[in-house]
């Protein structure tokens, strides 16, 4: 248990990350630690602008070029530190070999003057070094491997021909092509719908089981979170405030901000949302990230930031049985106090 | 056999706008002159009169018939046969054309063939028909088989003067390239140039650097800042002439305030003549003795001039009791950096007097058609240059000065009837009395002195710059830049 | 809360985008110097009668005694054909230039910004036939509708003004409708539109105050542009009239003098190039720190 | 699709005869008095009165434009007032020496700009960059005029590399046959391949090239590094990078296919601002072509050529952006 | 039954398509509302839930005459609006009629104090200004919870909740009878968001509002709603009492849509029930039922009839051949 550290097929250590502003350095990112083992999946829930998606493109090194800035940290992949790496080693090494990633929105991210078979083409030909023949004979694979239909007429159409759900699919096969051992999935089904939604988790999950990947989902929805990831954390304004085994944050939710959020989803269909009032104080600008909207913060909250602490709680879900001690963290000096 | 001689013409602008001899009207006069050929020339340095298709001519005792005996054994490039017939036909074509200065053959009322060799012109009243079968446009003869019905000129290259060059090739607004035509009745002499190469070169610098480096044989119009630098250039020679060429300011003599004598004197004393000569034109030019420029005859420095003097320039000002803050409009043509910088000169002194000159430079015609058009918006000063279409000073004082209902270019507005008198006597005297006519030309410019119709602020010199290896270079102000290349040899 | 307070609230953002613009600005060592050079520029124009040594030079006065001296203690610059300090000449001409570029780029701005409003605005027939008139000016390269209107108009300097505007004005009207279009879409002209407000109260206080921000920076951006082509204008004799020291008229009246004295067209020739130069320079910048994925900071 | 292009091209019937309209306007309230040019220097009043029925400038204005119209449409744009020759021929003739130079400054603008553009783009910032920028910016802010003579000055006169002006040499010129198949120099040269010639065409173009082409590379580059600013922030490049293609497969495959709009928009602009440009240079580069032509016609205040030329260029540029619509219309991609 | 506030029979709006074939002159149409029968009673809130691209922004936009509609009728307050003038419509109905859209941001000029923007509807059409207008604008901000002080603030100096208000506030400036909400919380976060959906319930009780809301958190839907519709491709599936949709769904379409919602209680992936297919489009939409193509229980007479409503209850209808009335 001590050493799990080091277990970790993939690590985030002390990683901060900020934008360059006119006011100065301002800073969206501040992990202290999330670890993957291999063939996990973990999932990263936030409210829109937590840092989900900047955490994605910190990890391929494609932040966006004069705005962002890595501060400090160290980002482990199987032992090597990505942050170190060269650009170059990144684009022959990493990037699109051993990690891939599924982008958020899938109308921005397919290039518009290229068909899809001249995109599929090019990465194809550059990971796995086929060409011709060959290449698209890989390319019909993959796509009916996504579950298209009609693949031969489809390749030859450019992206604005074709709808949102055949899209996403479309990035998602580009992105499994070379059977990465990492995948990033950033909200893969943000713009979808729920039916669509549901249908694209399966694809992935089963995905991941032949390919024995790792995926780090990130979304916004805990419910769905806790369905499709066995970890979860929960970022909040950049900062991990809450990490578990993803059933245990749900029924266990230890930091502020997870109850809140946790209580305002119905358990059931038949169930009504739920609010408790909130109340706004001012931030504190050294202290805890949600001590303005903290109902139980006290003075100490304000002037100093609560690291992530770890809490052993006991298993109630009957599905964990294969976890002897269950372990769940959270950034809070008063976590656990009320439930 | 060698590579022909050539020499290049460097123009500052094209060649020619017309290759009809009867129109062209405009720079063509330099291609013209080498293609064809007029009865006579006229030597305006000498003051006489060449023969050239004519061999000599008489005229009767009233002065209204003209006999010209034609030089035989004369050969179009085409191969006709030269004879009266072309005479008869080219001038007859031309008139009826009423195109270009075909107006210089207005006297004429009749053209007979006598025999092939002898043609006789009928006059309706005396004029210098002499000089009129001289000038440099108009009077060119060409075959009369050479034109169609259409009175179009069927095709340039076919040959159809008598001149001792024929064209062989040529690109429109650029260049012409004429050849030399073997059968010419000059005969040739060795060296001559068989290749001559007319080119457009607007810019003065580059025509400068052309004859520097001898890829021009011959240019003109430089600014005399360049002539300078040229004169100590052993590789060229500098020649100055005079043009026949003058820069007048005409005075709006029709329209207040200026129709004020008074005041018009008092702005011919505010223009600073030397400065500008020596400014504006490097010293390559004289002030002018009245309308008539220097080199033409009916030109004398017996008449009075204006001298630049700001005393006398207030005074008569007081006199003319004009009020102080007077604005005036004068136009020059643009692009002409001679006149605009006479005008800024103008301008400064001016300015001292209190009188407020707002200088606009406009295309000719845009100039013209204001000074042609509603009184009122009309310009106070017109700047111009002016040169002669015949060498006689009738066509200057005529054109310029001669009383008219609805003015062409009498653009000071003046009438006069003693002038008009005085002048149409003059010209009719030409051919009888030329001492008289001579004075009588200088009596009517005295009267435009003392009624200060116009500035007469200078007589241009021309200045011709030829590559060493040209020889036998001669000018004839007549023929105002024009190089007659059958009489140029290429020494190397 | 006071009036002045409130009025202070109104423009804070604005102040704040200034601020940063000019801080943003003000980091690019290029872009430093240009609003050195444009300051100066201003400066220059300003007080041109006090700085330059001869400033009668750059009215009327003539002196020809002193003609095509090179530049020397006396005269920076050399002098001109009439003797005449270039300096003072250059200097009274980056006034003229300054002052026409900014009335033509404001006359083009006051033809052609309402009718792109009303254009993208009303959208329909209106759209329709002033594209099409747009199309028609536009369809004439640049200079040479400059060309024609100023030769029609007659050569001066306000008639070169008119002739730019009237050849420029379309480039706004297209930005400006283009802008409109897509804002008549935006969510604020349709919940405008719910309420019921009329078609020309969301033409002019909804539609156009929004586009006009990329039309200011553009029309900063043209500064450069339209200084050059008055030069050519001035340069092709239907600009400015002597002896009224415009760059592009030096420059034409130089070409005569051209290898007696070198002076003569380098320093006009340097200072439209500078001038032209540091407002493309500027009007780059402006446009990069106003997208805000192009911003560095 | 048909009714698209119908559409457009009856568009662009309107936008020409609105150019005719408005040429025909500003050439006829011109203060100017075309018969009197027409009958040529110190004509009579009888001579004027006689080209004034010549040209027709007796009849009512609308006569008149509807006389322009017609011959407009059979390809004539009337006579010459100084040459009395048809101008649509003059305009031929001098057009193939200008088209050179235009073509010259165009290639010139694409595989200099773009490639200028995409580097700076690549390495903002960098030293490379502010040197282009500096380059670029600097290339259209030099008035085309000057430049032109400083050239000269530099180039001939004290280097002595390059020949001041003209097409050819006079002794070429003179002395050899000049091909003439399809009337553009350089390309008869080489179909007939007649080296020398087309050696001393070469060096005679490359100053006049070079002023020329100044302005469009750095309007190109400009734009294209602009444009590909904006696009290397978007999501499929950072989707690009991160399938770990090559940079240089980004950059110039990915990217710069998504700047073709808005660049080739540029170049097409830059061609009417180089056709403009020709205008002011090719008189110091004694450059026989149209831009030597409407500057005598300026000069002379020749109408009707100025309007043929005006008419020309307009046209030429309707027709350019009409073919260009309908080349993107046809495009699958912009279709939706 | 006492009159409807809005009664809205057979509305279609199509928007007219470029054909993608060249030169293929045919005119196509995007049938994104097509045939709509609808009432509404005053007092009440109806949740309109469908899949994205079903047609519900447009059949809102058709209610407010933002857009013209193609065919049918819209009585609103005995007046068919889809007939009156532009002039008509200003004058009498805009007041009556408000919206809040999606995001708060877009929908508020960026240029306008929030003085103008609120005041904006009570200037036209109240013909208010200067004082009068501030002390009804601050009034107004009391309202809605925000400070007095935001009056003379920019759009841009609120949080994305703030300005949510700050659009209910100018919707409700006029007193309007029927609010359209249009994924009024949908890009604000879920704190926020709680805070608005109170502000709702409170404002509609408070002052009788009628409110249309459109959301894809049916969460949402159902914490507001009264009665749920539900659509798909253009048209009305089934709509009925918001607690019987949500328990007792009919539809098969409504049955799929409501078991892909992820909820905590489930455990695993398989309890997330999907649709098989893709949409179909909406320019050539499926003959006879338009969810046959995907519907689990299809049957050989959905291709061909297209079913009609049926009541399935009070207050319940639902269009499937799988019920008998
Ligand atoms: N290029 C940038 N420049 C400055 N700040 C940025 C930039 N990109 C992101 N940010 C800031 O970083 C923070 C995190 O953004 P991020 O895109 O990671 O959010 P997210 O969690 O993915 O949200 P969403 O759910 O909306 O996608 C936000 O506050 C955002 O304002
Ligand atoms: N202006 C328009 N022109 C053409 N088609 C349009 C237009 N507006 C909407 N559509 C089409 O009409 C259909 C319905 O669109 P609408 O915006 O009403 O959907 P929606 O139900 O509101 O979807 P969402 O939940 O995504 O907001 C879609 O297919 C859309 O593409
Ligand atoms: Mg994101
Ligand atoms: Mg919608």
């Amino acid at each position: 248990m001590t050493d799990q550290k080091t277990q970790f097929y993939f690590e985030i250590k002390d990683l901060s990350v900020g934008f360059r502003t006119f006011e100065g350095i301002k800073p969206v990112l501040n992990i202290e630690g999330l670890g993957i083992n291999r063939g996990e999946t973990y999932g990263l829930v936030g409210e829109s602008g937590a840092g989900k998606t900047v955490l994605a493109l910190t990890i391929l090194g494609l932040l966006p070029k004069p705005a962002g800035m890595i501060l400090n940290g160290s980002i482990l992949f199987d032992g090597v530190d990505l942050l170190k790496q060269s650009e170059k080693q990144m684009a022959e090494i990493y990037r699109g070999k051993r990690l891939a990633m599924i982008f958020q929105d899938p109308m921005s991210t397919l290039n518009p003057v290229f068909t899809v078979w001249q995109q599929i083409e090019r990465v194809i030909t550059r990971q796995e070094g086929l060409k011709g023949k060959a290449c698209l004979k890989r390319s019909l694979e993959l796509l009916d491997m996504v579950k298209l239909p009609d693949t031969m007429n489809l390749i030859d159409k450019y992206p604005h021909e074709l709808s949102g759900g055949q899209r996403q699919r479309i990035i998602i096969a580009i992105a499994l092509s070379c059977g990465a051992e990492f995948l990033i999935a950033d909200e893969p089904t943000r713009n979808l719908d729920v039916t669509i939604q549901a249908g694209i988790l399966k694809l992935i999950d089963e995905l991941q089981r032949d390919f024995k990947m790792s995926v780090l989902f990130i979304g916004n929805n805990v419910s769905l979170v806790n369905i499709f990831c066995r970890n979860a954390g929960i970022l909040y304004r950049g900062k991990l405030v809450e990490e578990g085994l993803s059933n245990c944050v749900v029924q266990n939710p230890l930091h502020p901000y997870t109850q809140t959020l946790i209580s305002a989803i119905p358990r059931s269909k038949s169930e009504k949302l739920k609010f408790s009032k909130t109340i706004i104080k001012p931030e504190a600008e050294n202290g805890c990230p949600y001590f303005s909207r903290c109902t139980i913060g006290k003075e100490n909250c304000s002037t100093h930031v609560p690291m992530l602490r770890e809490f052993r709680t006991e298993s109630s879900a009957e599905s964990l049985n294969d976890i002897q001690n269950p372990v769940q963290k959270a950034a809070c000096f008063y976590a656990g106090g009320t439930i | 056999a060698d590579s022909p001689t050539f020499a290049v013409y460097a123009l500052n602008s094209e060649p020619l706008t017309n290759w009809d001899p009867a129109i062209e009207f405009s720079n063509g006069i330099h291609v013209h002159n080498n293609m064809y050929e007029q009865l006579l020339r006229y030597d305006s340095i000498e003051e006489k009169i060449i023969p050239m298709l004519a061999e000599s001519y008489t005229v009767s005792e009233d002065g209204l018939t003209w006999t010209f005996k034609l030089r035989s054994g004369v050969k179009f490039q085409n191969g006709d046969d030269f004879s009266a017939e072309d005479v008869k036909f080219s001038i007859e074509r031309t008139m009826q054309l009423a195109a270009g200065a075909s107006y210089i053959w207005s006297a004429v009322e009749s053209i007979n063939v006598v025999d092939p060799l002898t043609v006789e012109f009928k006059l309706a009243y005396k004029n210098p028909l002499d000089l009129v079968a001289a000038t440099g446009y108009a009077a060119f003869i060409y075959s009369s088989k050479c034109v169609n019905e259409d009175n179009t000129w069927i095709d340039e290259t076919s040959g159809c003067g008598t001149g001792p060059y024929m064209l062989r090739s040529s690109k429109w607004g650029d260049e012409v390239i004429l050849e030399k035509f073997d059968g010419y009745w000059g005969g040739w002499q060795d060296n001559s140039i068989d290749i001559v190469v007319f080119k457009k070169v607007s810019e003065t610098a580059t025509r400068r650097q052309m004859i520097e480096t001898g890829e021009a044989a011959i240019t003109v119009e430089l600014p005399y800042t360049d002539v300078d630098v040229l004169k100590n250039n052993p590789d060229v020679v500098v020649s100055v002439n005079p043009s026949l060429q003058n820069l007048i300011g005409m005075f709006n003599t029709q329209k207040p305030p200026l129709d004020n004598v008074k005041l018009r004197q008092a702005l011919s004393y505010a223009f600073p003549f030397q400065a500008v000569i020596d400014t504006v034109i490097g010293g390559y030019g004289q002030q002018s003795y009245g309308m008539v420029p220097a080199g033409l005859w009916g030109w004398s420095d017996q008449l009075p001039r204006y001298e630049y003097d700001l005393e006398k320039a207030k005074a008569l000002l007081e006199e003319a009791g004009v009020g102080s803050d007077l604005n005036l409009v004068l136009t020059y043509t643009a692009g002409n950096e001679s006149e605009k910088s006479t005008a800024e000169l103008y301008k400064s002194e001016l300015a001292k007097l209190g009188v407020n000159l707002e200088i606009r430079g406009m295309p000719w015609d845009s100039q013209w058609e204001m000074a042609l058009g509603d009184p009122a918006q009309r310009q106070d000063i017109l700047m111009m240059y002016w040169w002669p279409d015949l060498p006689s000073p009738y066509s200057f004082l005529y054109s310029t000065f001669h009383s008219e209902d609805e003015p062409l270019f009498n653009l000071a507005y003046y009438k006069n009837p003693e002038f008009d008198q005085l002048i149409d006597g003059g010209n009719e005297m030409t051919s009888s009395d030329i001492e008289k006519a001579k004075q009588m030309f200088i009596d009517a410019q005295k009267m435009l002195l003392d009624d200060a119709a116009s500035i007469f602020m200078y007589d241009r010199q021309d200045i011709w710059v030829t590559y060493k290896t040209i020889q036998g270079f001669k000018f004839n102000p007549a023929y105002p830049t024009v190089v007659f290349f059958h009489e140029l040899t290429i020494q190397n | 809360m006071t009036q002045n307070s409130n009025l202070l609230r109104a423009i804070q953002p604005a102040v704040r985008e200034l601020k940063v613009t000019f801080y943003l600005l003000n980091r690019n060592l290029l872009q430093r110097i240009s609003m050195v050079i444009i300051l100066l520029l201003i400066l220059i124009a300003i007080f041109a009668p006090v700085i330059a040594p001869y400033p009668g030079h750059a009215i009327s006065d003539t002196n020809p005694k002193d003609k095509l001296l090179p530049p020397s203690r006396q005269y920076l610059f050399g002098t001109d054909e009439l003797g005449r300090d270039l300096f003072s000449r250059i200097l009274y001409g980056t006034r003229i230039s300054l002052r026409t570029a900014l009335l033509a780029v404001g006359l083009a701005l006051l033809i052609g910004a309402p009718l792109g409003a009303i254009a993208g605005g009303l959208g329909g027939i209106a759209d329709e036939i002033i594209m099409r008139l747009t199309d028609i000016f536009l369809s004439f390269p640049p200079l040479l509708l400059a060309i024609a209107i100023s030769s029609f108009l007659g050569p001066s300097l306000e008639n070169a003004i008119l002739a730019i505007a009237i050849s420029w004005w379309p480039w706004y009207t297209r930005i400006i409708r283009g802008q409109a279009v897509s804002i008549r879409e935006r969510q604020f002209v349709r919940a405008a539109r719910a309420i019921g407000t009329p078609l020309p109260k969301i033409i002019f206080s909804h539609i156009l105050p929004n586009t006009l921000a990329p039309v200011i920076v553009q029309a900063s951006m043209d500064i450069g542009g339209v200084i050059l082509t008055i030069a050519s204008l001035s340069f092709l004799g239907l600009g400015a009239q002597p002896p009224i020291p415009e760059w592009g008229l030096l420059i034409s009246s130089s070409r005569t003098y051209f290898l007696n004295a070198w002076w003569y067209s380098t320093f006009p020739g340097i200072a439209i190039f500078i001038t032209v130069m540091v407002f493309n320079l500027i009007g780059d910048g402006i446009r990069e720190v106003l997208d805000p994925r192009t911003r560095k900071f | 699709m048909t009714k698209f292009i119908l559409r457009r091209v009856l568009l662009g019937i309107i936008v020409l005869l609105g150019v005719a309209f408005i040429t025909f306007f500003v050439a006829r309230v011109v203060p100017s008095n075309p018969a009197a040019k027409w009958a040529g220097p110190r004509a009579n009043q009888e001579q004027i009165a006689k080209a004034t029925i010549e040209l027709g400038l007796d009849k009512p204005l609308l006569v008149q434009f509807g006389k322009y119209l017609t011959d407009l449409i059979q390809g004539n744009l009337g006579h010459s007032l100084r040459t009395r020759r048809p101008i649509t021929q003059e305009l031929l003739e001098s057009l193939p020496a200008t088209v050179e130079l235009v073509l010259l400054s165009t290639i010139a603008a694409v595989f200099i700009g773009i490639p200028l553009g995409v580097i700076s783009a690549k390495r903002k910032d960098k030293m490379i960059d502010h040197f282009s920028r500096l380059f670029s910016i600097g290339a259209v802010s030099l008035p085309t005029f000057w430049i032109g003579l400083i050239l000269q000055l530099f180039f001939f006169r004290i280097l002595d590399i390059f020949p001041m002006g003209g097409q050819l040499s006079t002794e070429i010129k003179i002395l050899m046959d000049i091909p003439k198949i399809t009337g553009f120099l350089m390309f008869d040269c080489l179909i007939t391949g007649n080296f020398t010639i087309f050696f001393d065409a070469l060096w005679h173009i490359v100053l006049p090239g070079i002023t020329i082409a100044l302005y469009p590379i750095g309007l190109v580059a400009r734009m294209t590094r602009s444009a590909m600013l904006e696009i290397l922030n978007e999501d499929y490049i950072t989707a690009a990078r991160s399938y770990g293609l090559k940079e240089k497969t980004v950059l110039w495959s990915y990217a710069l296919k998504n700047s073709i709009g808005p660049t080739s928009t540029v170049v097409a602009l830059s061609i009417g601002y180089t056709l403009v440009n020709t205008f002011l240079t090719e008189s110091i580069f004694t450059w026989p072509g149209i831009g030597s032509y409407i500057s005598s016609a300026v000069i002379g205040n020749d109408y009707p050529a100025i309007m043929g030329v005006t008419i020309f260029s307009a046209f030429s540029y309707v027709l350019l952006n009409l073919a260009a619509d309908i080349i993107i219309a046809l495009d699958p991609r912009v279709r939706t | 039954m006492n009159q409807p506030l809005i009664k809205v029979e057979a509305l279609k709006k199509y928007f007219p398509v470029r054909s993608n074939h060249l030169f293929k002159t045919q005119k196509q149409w995007v049938k994104a509302v097509d045939g709509i029968d609808l009432e509404i009673q005053s007092g009440e809130t109806i949740g309109l839930v469908g899949e994205s691209g079903c047609g519900k922004t447009t059949l809102v936009n058709v209610l407010l005459r933002l857009e013209d509609s193609t065919e049918g009728s819209i009585i609103f307050d005995g007046l068919d609006i889809t007939r009156v003038s532009q002039k008509m419509m200003r004058d009498k109905v805009r007041k009556n009629i408000q919206i809040v859209f999606q995001d708060p941001f877009w929908s508020l000029n960026p240029r306008m104090l929030v003085r103008n923007v609120i005041g904006e509807p009570l200037s036209v059409h109240q013909k208010l200004s200067g004082l009068a207008l501030s002390e009804k604008v601050e009034s107004l901000l009391d309202m809605v919870g925000l400070p007095k002080d935001s009056l003379y603030k920019y759009p841009h100096e609120f949080s994305g909740g703030q300005r949510q208000r700050i659009a209910i506030a100018r919707a409700l400036a006029l007193e309007p009878k029927l609010v359209v909400l249009d994924e009024p919380t949908s890009s604000i976060d879920i704190l926020s968001q709680a805070q608005i959906l109170d502000l709702l319930q409170q404002l509609k009780e408070k002052l009788g509002l009628t409110y249309i809301l459109i959301s894809h958190d049916l969460s949402v839907v159902h914490y507001l709603s009264d009665r749920i519709i539900v659509m798909y491709l253009g048209k009305i599936v089934e709509q009925g009492p918001s607690e019987v949709i949500f328990n007792q769904p009919v539809h098969p379409y409504t049955q799929a849509l409501f078991n892909a919602i992820p909820s905590l209680s489930m455990q695993n992936l398989s309890e997330l029930q999907t649709i098989e297919g893709n949409v179909p489009s909406a320019i050539n939409p499926p003959t006879g039922c338009r969810f046959h193509t995907r519907c689990p229980r299809v049957m050989p007479i959905c291709s061909e009839i297209e079913p009609k409503a049926i009541y399935v209850d009070k207050d319940h209808q639902a269009a499937c051949h799988l019920l008998k009335s």
